[in-house]
């Protein structure tokens, strides 16, 4: 199946969802409300003409005072592929966490707090992942600055040119 | 798919065999593969050696290898391109424009060469060997070079510069830059004063004006 | 394709061993000990750290901590225009540089709509298909070393320098290449290079077999790796695992194969899968022999490649490289290759400009790790160490 | 025991000491040089001049001079007393190995009890230093060792009877006396079966004795990183390697003595009866024995560049499973041969 089969399949199955197919160079992207993410997530899992047994990449990206959580899901079976996007504001950035239906989620979910600030409720250990635990900001978010020392390490600077050996 | 499944349910699941048959097999496997390792060390014994005793004997390198990156001063047209396209940013390029009179000799792209490198200066310590340099030079005169003994004992070491000029020199045509700069400013606000009368080639005459003699005005 | 897959999705030995394991530990009520293995150990294969929790030498809980060797690459490419990313690409997976190159060019190259000829994909599969050689050849002995075997860890990379020397003089790199551009490469093989490909070849095959009598068949190691970290193939998928890890659990799943990139539909090669053959389909062994059973099928493109480029005209390879990358397509892409970690994905946000928006990478070796705190409990400290190396993760791809 | 007899073992004492410092020199040097050539590598070939020779001494006179480091959180009386027991134990074994007729320490006439004795003492050694690191890595090396090293006592010691049951003696020269006449006579071509079954017996479960590998779990550098000495360095790292080494010897020396024909030339007229000539006799029944022992401390470094490392279960299992049935089987039909046959 293509994108807007899928899209077309989806709405059928569950036509209160208010998905919006967005059609985006080269491949399209359906648009979820976050409030239905969870369920629509788990029927595209487990409907057998679905199938989509494989979070490939979750991505949270920063577009002006938006946040997007990227879903990009694979079906080994069906070799078919389709991308979700659920959008949240930035003062507001708390997800639903889908790391129950895809448990690959977990660590990826992680990532997208670690580095982009999105809360994820009913994650199971929701943590820092590549940052310290006591590390401050988001460092992807296009606003943040790096800080100039780490627990007195200094960031900035660590060879300066008339540096001895 | 052209390759057929190889396996069955059967095979996932452990063998069961009689214990005492796969007691004995195992552990005439284990013999077996054993000896066989130590027929593959052993005959590994007389082979010759891949060791190279690196100071007495050297690998010769490759031309394409990217051990260290040279700049061919004369050949050097000052289009940036290098400092433009580096990930890491190790340049640090300073030109100063010569006089129209002055002939610095012809790029290798047969364009005449326009500016003085008073500055080339390369940061080893922090390129990253991507090659993007040397492909983005368009008078090649930014090249890997393979030396052998590249290491050096002191990071400052690893900062190149390939102006090949004398200190002395460097301030010499710097001072004269300064000097055709704060020409060019004062002709600016003379002429900003003077805005009606605008003449038709400025700065072609800001420059000849500067510096009509190749003695510039004598450093401090 | 998806008959071999209905048979191994429905296994579910790993969790009845863990679960059996742990009901042993749970008898014994043992005094727990926590220990950290990492971040400076031998078998992390790098700077990761593992919190292990342990009951004697069996492990009850691990958690992995990583980020040690974060640099934060996806924030350094939304300042980089698009050609400058590629040596930091080159440095996610820093054994397959080359493949990740290649995922991350086709990613591009895709959304801007570039079309490259026939003897650059060429040139592209070859050398990707060298590098995956080279990265099991690492893969393979340091998992030997892993396990206790010094020797054939220095006979492999005996091999893995033939490689790097084949690249030193294709590229100018010996590990990092930048050699595949977006449109191109930095330039075509240089002249008597295939010839040595083709030594290369021929001297590669039989060094296989030995590797299979010194190490692989051993019978301390199939006993070492055998139905030790059994990961059924439906975990496997859950968890993201991909690459030669899900391969291993018998899910025949290449995306050379199921989503051809580069015309690797027109090489025949096949996909080996694991067997279970010494113990479980899934375990430590079965995740080994795909890796040295792939590198034969890697040997086998290479061939054909080679034979490919031995006819093919000369042309060149920069043709199709944009003149400016400051104006490309807007849109955005989810791209990825089957590097010999597994799935490596791009998530490109083009927005238009010199350079990305946002892009996202999908690192096979950090989805595979993900996996291991599932696996670890019910093992021995020696057991972790197998399943650690059995993944194979390069901590450079799990922090970038 | 007269002054003289004091004296002269003293000396031979003090030739010990002297001859494990130069062996191990000599094995850690041929260990490398070994691995380095299987590995088709060249091995240490600056120091010294020709192939390197003087590298071992080179590293030893640097782990002399090294500072001695002893961790703030640990057991320092057990820390720093741990190495010597370790090496006591492997060096208090070369009293009665029997290097010629003439040439031995101390002829007790339960001299293998002795050995066997005396060479489980570096256990001990081997839990002080893994308890007294404070390090968990450091515990689980010495835990690992002791269980192993205990476990396979006893396999060592039923194929130890093998030899013993046929010469009818527990003295080591007695033992290696029985053997005399070349190399048909030696215990394992004389006895072939039994003796044989034995040898290999001893000889692999004498590798777990020493740690080496596959049996080297308890310093396993890529799980335990160095295990039980983990965090020894400079002079009493250098005890450790000593002891190993030392007790590599010892055990290549019982297998010869045992089973090939300690100090006797393979062939009988390449020998020199004691009466021809004392030094004569001892130097050539020397050369032999340490020649014989050191084919075997090779064939043991052999394996080591060849096998991977077992997991401790594995380890345990190969002990009680495989070597105590079959130890046991052979000394009862070596036992009921003996009675029927002789």
């Amino acid at each position: 199946m293509n994108q807007s089969e899928i899209h077309n399949r989806l709405s059928k199955l569950f036509p209160s969802a208010g998905l919006v197919l967005e059609e985006i160079q080269p491949e399209p992207v359906c648009r979820i409300p976050r409030e239905q993410l969870v369920e629509v997530s788990a029927l595209l899992r487990d409907d057998p003409s679905l199938h989509f047994d494989c979070l490939m990449c979750l991505s949270a990206v920063e577009k002006g005072p938006e946040l997007h959580t990227v879903y990009h899901l694979y079906s080994i079976r069906h070799h078919h592929r389709f991308t979700l996007r659920c959008i949240v504001a930035k003062e507001d950035a708390v997800m639903p966490s889908v790391s129950t239906i895809w448990p690959t989620a977990e660590w990826h979910e992680r990532e997208a707090y670690d580095m982009m600030g999105i809360q994820f409720s009913g994650h199971p250990d929701h943590r820092r992942i590549l940052c310290a635990d006591d590390w401050e900001g988001h460092p992807l978010r296009k606003d943040y600055k790096s800080p100039e020392s780490f627990h007195d390490i200094p960031l900035t600077n660590i060879f300066p040119p008339d540096l001895p050996l | 798919m052209s390759v057929p499944a190889t396996r069955d349910t059967a095979a996932l699941i452990p063998r069961r065999r009689n214990p005492l048959s796969q007691y004995f097999s195992d552990l005439w496997i284990g013999i077996v593969t054993i000896l066989e390792g130590m027929w593959v060390t052993f005959s590994h014994l007389p082979k010759r050696t891949i060791t190279v005793q690196y100071p007495k004997e050297k690998v010769p390198m490759y031309p394409q290898t990217r051990a260290m990156l040279v700049n061919h001063v004369d050949d050097c047209g000052y289009c940036l391109s290098c400092k433009r396209v580096c990930p890491v940013n190790i340049f640090t390029i300073t030109g100063v424009r010569a006089d129209p009179g002055e002939d610095l000799g012809i790029l290798p792209d047969g364009k005449p060469k326009k500016m003085h490198i008073v500055d080339f200066k390369i940061d080893m310590s922090k390129c990253v060997y991507c090659g993007l340099c040397v492909e983005a030079c368009d008078t090649r005169s930014l090249r890997w070079e393979q030396p052998q003994e590249k290491p050096v004992y002191n990071r400052r070491d690893l900062h190149l510069d390939f102006s090949g000029m004398t200190a002395e020199r460097k301030q010499e045509l710097l001072d004269r830059d300064e000097a055709r700069k704060k020409a060019k400013a004062a002709e600016a606000a003379a002429k900003a004063a003077a805005p009606k009368v605008a003449p038709p080639k400025p700065t072609s005459e800001s420059g000849t004006a500067s510096s009509p003699a190749p003695t510039p005005s004598d450093p401090s | 394709m998806s008959d071999s897959l209905e048979l191994n999705l429905s296994t579910g030995h790993a969790p009845d061993l863990v679960r059996s394991a742990l009901a042993d530990v749970e008898d014994i009520h043992g005094e727990r000990m926590s220990l950290q293995m990492g971040p400076q150990h031998p078998a992390t294969h790098g700077v990761l750290r593992l919190e292990l929790e342990t009951d004697g030498e069996m492990v009850v809980k691990a958690t992995p901590h990583i980020g040690y060797l974060h640099r934060c690459f996806e924030k350094i490419a939304e300042n980089m225009t698009w050609p400058q990313i590629i040596p930091y690409v080159d440095r996610l997976d820093y054994c397959a540089s080359m493949n990740n190159a290649l995922g991350f060019v086709l990613g591009c190259e895709k959304l801007f709509g570039i079309e490259v000829s026939e003897r650059v994909q060429t040139i592209r599969v070859l050398v990707a298909e060298m590098n995956r050689v080279a990265s099991h050849l690492v893969a393979v002995g340091t998992y030997g070393l892993d396990i206790g075997a010094w020797t054939p860890f220095l006979f492999l990379f005996q091999e893995r320098e033939h490689l790097l020397d084949l690249f030193d003089e294709l590229s100018g790199g010996r590990l990092l290449y930048n050699y595949i551009w977006i449109g191109g490469l930095a330039h075509d093989v240089p002249d008597g290079w295939l010839p040595k490909v083709r030594d290369f070849l021929k001297y590669m095959e039989p060094k296989i077999g030995e590797l299979n009598t010194l190490l692989s068949f051993n019978k301390i190691f199939t006993e070492r790796t055998g139905k030790v970290a059994v990961l059924p193939a439906d975990l496997a998928i859950q968890y993201g695992v991909t690459g030669p890890n899900l391969r291993g659990s018998g899910v025949k799943w290449d995306i050379r194969k199921a989503e051809p990139y580069s015309g690797y539909e027109t090489y025949d090669f096949e996909i080996p899968v694991g067997t279970g053959e010494f113990g479980i389909v899934g375990d430590c062994f079965d995740r080994y022999m795909v890796r040295v059973r792939e590198m034969e099928q890697s040997l086998l493109i290479m061939k054909q490649a080679v034979e490919r480029l031995e006819k093919l005209e000369r042309d060149d390879v920069q043709a199709a490289i944009p003149k400016s990358f400051s104006k490309v397509p807007v849109g955005e892409i989810y791209f990825r290759t089957e590097t010999p970690k597994g799935e490596l994905g791009f998530y490109i946000v083009s927005d238009g400009k010199g350079k990305p928006n946002r892009l996202k990478c999908r690192a096979p070796s950090f989805t595979a790790l993900s996996v291991l705190s599932r696996l670890a409990p019910g093992l021995l400290i020696a057991d972790i160490v197998a399943l650690v190396g059995s993944i194979d993760i390069v901590l450079g791809e799990v922090d970038r | 025991m007269t002054g003289i007899d004091l004296l002269l073992s003293v000396a031979f004492a003090v030739g010990v000491i002297g001859f494990v410092s130069v062996f191990a020199l000599v094995a850690i040097y041929l260990e490398r040089k070994v691995s380095a050539h299987m590995q088709d590598r060249l091995g240490p070939m600056e120091t010294g001049g020709w192939h390197g020779w003087s590298q071992t001494v080179a590293d030893t006179l640097k782990l002399l001079l090294k500072e001695d480091i002893i961790p703030t959180a640990a057991d320092k009386p057990l820390f720093k007393l741990a190495p010597f027991i370790v090496f006591t134990g492997s060096f208090a074994a070369w009293a009665v190995i029997p290097f010629a007729a003439n040439l031995i320490g101390a002829d007790i006439n339960i001299g293998v009890f002795y050995l066997v004795a005396v060479s489980s003492l570096g256990v001990i050694g081997i839990l002080m230093a893994g308890w007294a690191s404070n390090n968990k890595w450091a515990l689980y090396g010495a835990m690992r060792a002791a269980a192993q090293m205990v476990s396979y006592e006893i396999p060592i010691g039923l194929s130890l009877l093998v030899p013993i049951l046929l010469a009818e003696s527990l003295s080591m020269k007695e033992l290696v006396e029985v053997q005399a006449g070349g190399f048909w006579h030696w215990t394992i071509f004389s006895h072939l079966p039994f003796a044989l079954i034995a040898f290999v017996i001893y000889f692999w479960a004498s590798l777990a004795e020493t740690n080496r590998t596959p049996f080297d779990i308890p310093e396993a550098e890529s799980e335990l990183v160095a295990g039980y000495h983990v965090e020894y360095s400079g002079m009493r790292f250098a005890m450790f390697f000593l002891a190993e080494y030392a007790n590599m010897f010892v055990v290549s020396a019982v297998v010869t003595a045992l089973f090939l024909g300690g100090w006797y030339a393979p062939i009988p007229w390449l020998d020199i009866p004691v009466e021809t000539s004392v030094v004569g006799s001892a130097a050539i029944g020397a050369f032999w024995f340490s020649s014989k022992a050191m084919l075997l401390v090779v064939v043991q470094m052999w394996l080591r560049w060849t096998l991977p490392r077992l997991r401790v279960d594995q380890l345990m299992h190969i002990c009680w499973k495989v070597f105590m049935p079959f130890s046991f089987v052979n000394i009862l039909l070596l036992s009921l041969w003996v009675a029927l046959c002789q």
